[in-house]
């Protein structure tokens, strides 16, 4: 019986996980307004594909929800999301080139706020203590509703976000051995 | 104590601050919380953590629900200021309670046990291992960064270099922890395929965390907690 | 005398809350010397090799590399002193490609990248490592990675190197282009401090060699006469050198050099030959 | 019945056209020692991949002619699988750490728990490897402080622990003296039910093995026994000074015929006595 997930997937999800927290945990401590939380599941999306990618994210929120900040376990379905949409994106080639890249940072964007809005609106009242707290209260103040005022902040700020993690984890998965990137054979076409 | 048993308190912890809806009753539960935290080992860090997540929310959450921008710069009615900030205010006492439980719900367990104890539990090994892995990885990315910044200083990397430096720095202690993780991705791999790993659906572990009569004594404990408070909820 | 490149001047060093690993040491490198490093296992070698390029300082005495005292002097200065190639290759390379790894030591010294270029270039050139400037330092074999990180200590282009078992990763090729390499600096002036458990090699390329035991040098000469130490070798009978044992077994004159070896061998053989000759026409 | 068979057997990386590993032909009985020799880059340590059971998985190649472990196709199964029987031990000791253990004992513990076994027993193959390995010291240390010879050693224990049918050593102790290595290998060479094969650039290592198989280029030259061998395989291998004295003195007709190659430093010494006396 073949296992779901390869050993080698798994310990390549591992070090994804490690990656999101350790960038995560760099960039809520810097207060950055990006979070350069999904790089890790970026690396693994084109890696190891979309349900690797997708259960790399979720992990990553659920034990960083345990370790150190319920707020993260809230996103958990966020992150799922990324990993299983640069995953398909990934598979679909749009990650050959670099106008491709920028294009699947914005689809995972558009997915992210369909998802994290409602989360971030609801249950935290827009707020999540990060920089981009600013900016809801900004919008909301122009006049917009809460929920708009979230919206737009949250495709904002993760379009920041996606485009940089994308290029980033593109440009590692270019940049791996040879030797490293022979051994999956899933992974997607970076060039 | 067996390591899992902390995390059982959470959900009924979950449901009661979810349960109160009067801001002092919170407040003296988060007191609680944080005093337990403070009775344990490591209390500095674990207050410090709790700090750093729990203050900037707070700002947040006044200034997106206090609207003073509205206010300031555009003159807009904020009759309702106390009852937004009262919501929000209870909203960050909830959040603060549950980040205090899950403090000291690993202060009952320490990294090598609970590694043990999720190995030996009835999880797949795949999850359990996943489930580890922050806790494997961070004892050894600490080590290997270590190690990088020996090799990089003998090199001329300056860690206690001025900023303009500094960003140049970063990238070269960052780079090569970078590369290594990914490339022992393979490494680790083989080796576990070569230690049998998940070769046969039940594994043994040695010395594995007893469950104690104790254990199951909170655990009741937290099951009855969690039925208590979702009855007086349905009660009313 | 010039002033010597390396100084320990009553040297010591222990871990924390362990007994001390060194005590009141003393020695000097001087320029062109290429000095081994030989004793037991946890005898301090690495540490010492450590203290001298400044990543530890010591906690009694002073350590002076190339003028520069190292508990004061910054990475950065000290950088341009002394090199230090460590046990494991794999904890030093940072780069992606080859070719920017061997650079990377000149570009953070700031210099321009013509020099750079020049640097790198000839480094390559020294290591045989030219065809692999665009691959990834994890794509070579050991050797090549250990001739990897050697480039990386060409370019850096420092007076003091020290080098932590150099030669475990070659084949006998990359053995033959190291120690082609260890006899240029040798007369060019470099001073090079290495450690090495090849007590064959040590006695072709090092005419210095310190035993470290005990927390101090115990012996310090030419590699014969402290080789010799029932410590340092095994219960075999081959007693390394090798060579010099063997000129002793069958009764010629104990030499470490190949050349020398074949030639008086060579003799020896003619000797005997001519020697039955006589003795059949007799 | 070989334990080892391989017939006109090549592998080919993934993704390139040309063989990695050609003309790979031997066959190698249950409880014999296999030296492969060669330099860097010849290929050794794909081939000790190879016989660990690592094709396609962990080595993604096509295999052609025959390579059998123990009757079966080498290649195909997943890695885990074949743990118990065939264990590796690579040159780079920190490759061997699960990362899964906060302590060298629990390291070495956790292949035999993997498999399933009693207490008692992962116990009694714990202490048995630590104590062949010179390792019980080590056994409370935290795995990612150890140094390269205690890894070494550690690394060993850890393979000994799934008591292996077949042990491959890839330059596994290159980061131990030369008299600690000889003494761990001459401890493997009489465990019982034990095949090894061992991968080294170092002449006077592999000497010792029963058989010795030359790699050039991924081109299996030779395979005969170390003294057959000796005059074609030296120049490519590292090896003590009076051993590749000798060399030079066969190849410059300063030996006398009879007296046979020798296989060690020591070996030297009285071959050149008798050539010199006879």
């Amino acid at each position: 019986m073949n296992p779901l997930f390869s050993t080698r997937t798994l310990t390549l999800m591992s070090a994804g996980i490690a990656f999101n927290m350790v960038l995560g945990q760099l960039a809520s401590m810097l207060k950055l307004p990006i979070f350069l939380d999904a790089i890790g599941t970026f690396v693994v999306a084109l890696l190891a594909g979309p349900l690797a990618a997708l259960v790399t994210g979720v992990a990553t929120n659920l034990i960083w929800g345990v370790l150190t900040s319920p707020v993260a376990a809230a996103f958990a379905p966020v992150a799922g999301v990324i990993g299983l949409v640069a995953g398909l994106c990934a598979r679909a080639g749009g990650f050959r080139s670099l106008p491709r890249v920028l294009l699947s940072a914005l689809l995972v964007t558009v997915a992210v706020v369909v998802v994290a809005t409602p989360i971030r609106a609801y249950l935290f009242g827009g707020a999540t203590g990060s920089g981009a707290d600013f900016f809801v209260a900004y919008l909301n103040a122009v006049g917009s509703k809460l929920i708009e005022s979230v919206a737009l902040t949250v495709f904002g700020v993760n379009l920041a976000d996606k485009v940089v993690s994308a290029l980033l984890a593109w440009t590692l998965v270019r940049a791996l051995p040879a030797r490293l990137s022979a051994t999956f054979p899933a992974a997607a076409a970076v060039r | 104590m067996h390591p899992f048993t902390g995390f059982a308190l959470l959900p009924p912890l979950l449901l009661l601050t979810l349960r109160l809806t009067d801001a002092r009753a919170l407040a003296a539960l988060l007191v609680v919380l944080l005093v337990l935290v403070w009775m344990g080992g490591e209390h500095r860090v674990r207050l410090r953590r709790w700090a750093l997540l729990m203050l900037p929310l707070a700002a947040g959450l006044w200034l997106v629900h206090g609207r003073y921008l509205d206010s300031l710069v555009f003159g807009a009615d904020v009759a309702d200021r106390p009852q937004r900030l009262y919501a929000a205010a209870l909203l960050w006492l909830r959040v603060g309670c549950l980040l205090a439980g899950a403090q000291v719900a690993l202060r009952l367990a320490p990294p090598a046990r609970l590694t043990r104890a999720l190995f030996a539990s009835r999880l797949p090994p795949s999850v359990a291992y996943l489930l580890a892995s922050p806790l494997l990885l961070s004892v050894q990315l600490r080590r290997r960064l270590a190690e990088v910044t020996e090799a990089q200083r003998a090199r001329g990397v300056d860690p206690a270099a001025p900023w303009p430096q500094r960003a140049r720095t970063l990238i070269a202690l960052a780079g090569p922890l970078v590369v290594w993780t990914l490339s022992d991705v393979g490494e680790r791999a083989n080796a576990l395929d070569a230690r049998a790993f998940r070769s046969v659906p039940c594994r043994t572990t040695l010395d594995a965390p007893a469950f104690t009569a104790r254990d199951r004594a909170l655990l009741a404990a937290a099951l009855a907690a969690f039925v208590l408070v979702a009855g007086s909820w349905l009660w009313r | 005398m010039a002033e010597p490149v390396l100084s320990f001047e009553q040297v010591g060093y222990g871990w924390d809350g362990a007994p001390p690993l060194l005590a009141s040491l003393s020695l000097t490198v001087a320029a062109g010397e290429c000095v081994a490093l030989v004793g037991a296992n946890g005898a301090g070698k690495s540490t010492l090799l450590r203290l001298a390029c400044g990543l530890l300082a010591p906690s009694d005495g002073r350590v002076s590399a190339g003028g520069l005292d190292t508990r004061l002097a910054r990475p950065s200065a000290l950088a341009r002193v002394a090199g230090m190639m460590f046990q494991e290759a794999e904890r030093q390379l940072c780069c992606g490609r080859v070719r920017d790894e061997v650079a990377f030591a000149p570009r953070l010294g700031g210099l321009s990248a013509t020099e750079v270029k020049r640097r790198t270039a000839r480094a390559l050139e020294a290591t045989a490592l030219a065809s692999h400037a665009d691959a990834h330092p994890f794509d070579l074999n050991a050797g090549e990675r250990r001739l990897l990180t050697l480039a990386a200590l060409i370019a850096q282009d420092v007076p003091l190197m020290l080098l932590d078992e150099p030669t475990r990763d070659f084949d006998a090729v990359q053995l033959a282009l190291f120690e082609a390499w260890l006899a240029r600096e040798k007369s060019a002036g470099r001073a090079i401090l290495l450690i090495s458990h090849d007590y064959d090699f040590v006695a072709r390329n090092c005419p210095r060699v310190l035993h470290l035991a005990g927390g101090g040098v115990i012996a310090d000469g030419p590699p014969e006469q402290v080789l010799h130490d029932p410590a340092l070798q095994g219960d075999s009978p081959g007693a390394a050198p090798t060579l010099p044992a063997l000129c002793r077994a069958i009764g010629l004159p104990p030499t470490t050099d190949a050349a020398c070896f074949d030639a008086a061998w060579r003799v020896a053989c003619e000797r005997r030959a001519a020697l039955s000759k006589s003795r059949g026409e007799a | 019945m070989a334990l080892i068979r391989f017939a006109q057997a090549s592998l080919t990386r993934a993704g390139a056209t040309a063989p990695c590993l050609s003309c790979i032909d031997f066959a190698l009985p249950a409880g014999q020692t296999l030296a492969v020799v060669g330099g860097s880059g010849s290929g050794k340590s794909t081939l000790a991949g190879w016989l660990a059971g690592w094709v396609p998985h962990a080595l993604p190649a096509t295999e052609a002619g025959v390579a059998e472990f123990d009757g079966a196709p080498l290649s195909g199964a997943l890695p885990a699988v074949r743990a118990g029987q065939v264990q590796l031990v690579q040159g780079n000791p920190y490759a061997a750490l699960t990362g899964c253990a906060f302590t060298v004992y629990d390291e070495v513990a956790f292949g035999p728990e993997n498999l399933g076994l009693c207490e008692e027993e992962i116990r009694a193959r714990c202490r048995e490897a630590l104590a062949l390995c010179d390792a019980e010291a080590l056994a409370v240390r935290a795995p990612s402080t150890l140094s390269g010879g205690e890894a070494q050693r550690v690394a060993l224990a850890c393979a000994l622990a799934m008591r292996p049918r077949l042990l491959l050593l890839d330059e596994a102790f290159n980061r131990l003296t030369p008299a600690a290595a000889d003494r761990l290998l001459e401890r493997l060479r009489v465990l019982p039910m034990l095949t090894l094969v061992l991968f080294e650039k170092s002449f006077e290592r592999a000497a010792g093995a029963d058989l010795m198989l030359w790699l050039d280029g991924g081109v299996q030259r030779a395979c005969a026994e170390a003294g057959v061998l000796f005059d074609r395989v030296l120049p490519a291998l590292t090896a003590s000074d009076a051993v590749r004295a000798a060399w030079r003195s066969r190849a410059a007709d300063l030996w006398r015929d009879g007296v046979a190659a020798p296989c060690s430093a020591a070996d030297a010494l009285t071959r050149f006595a008798e050539v010199a006396d006879g």
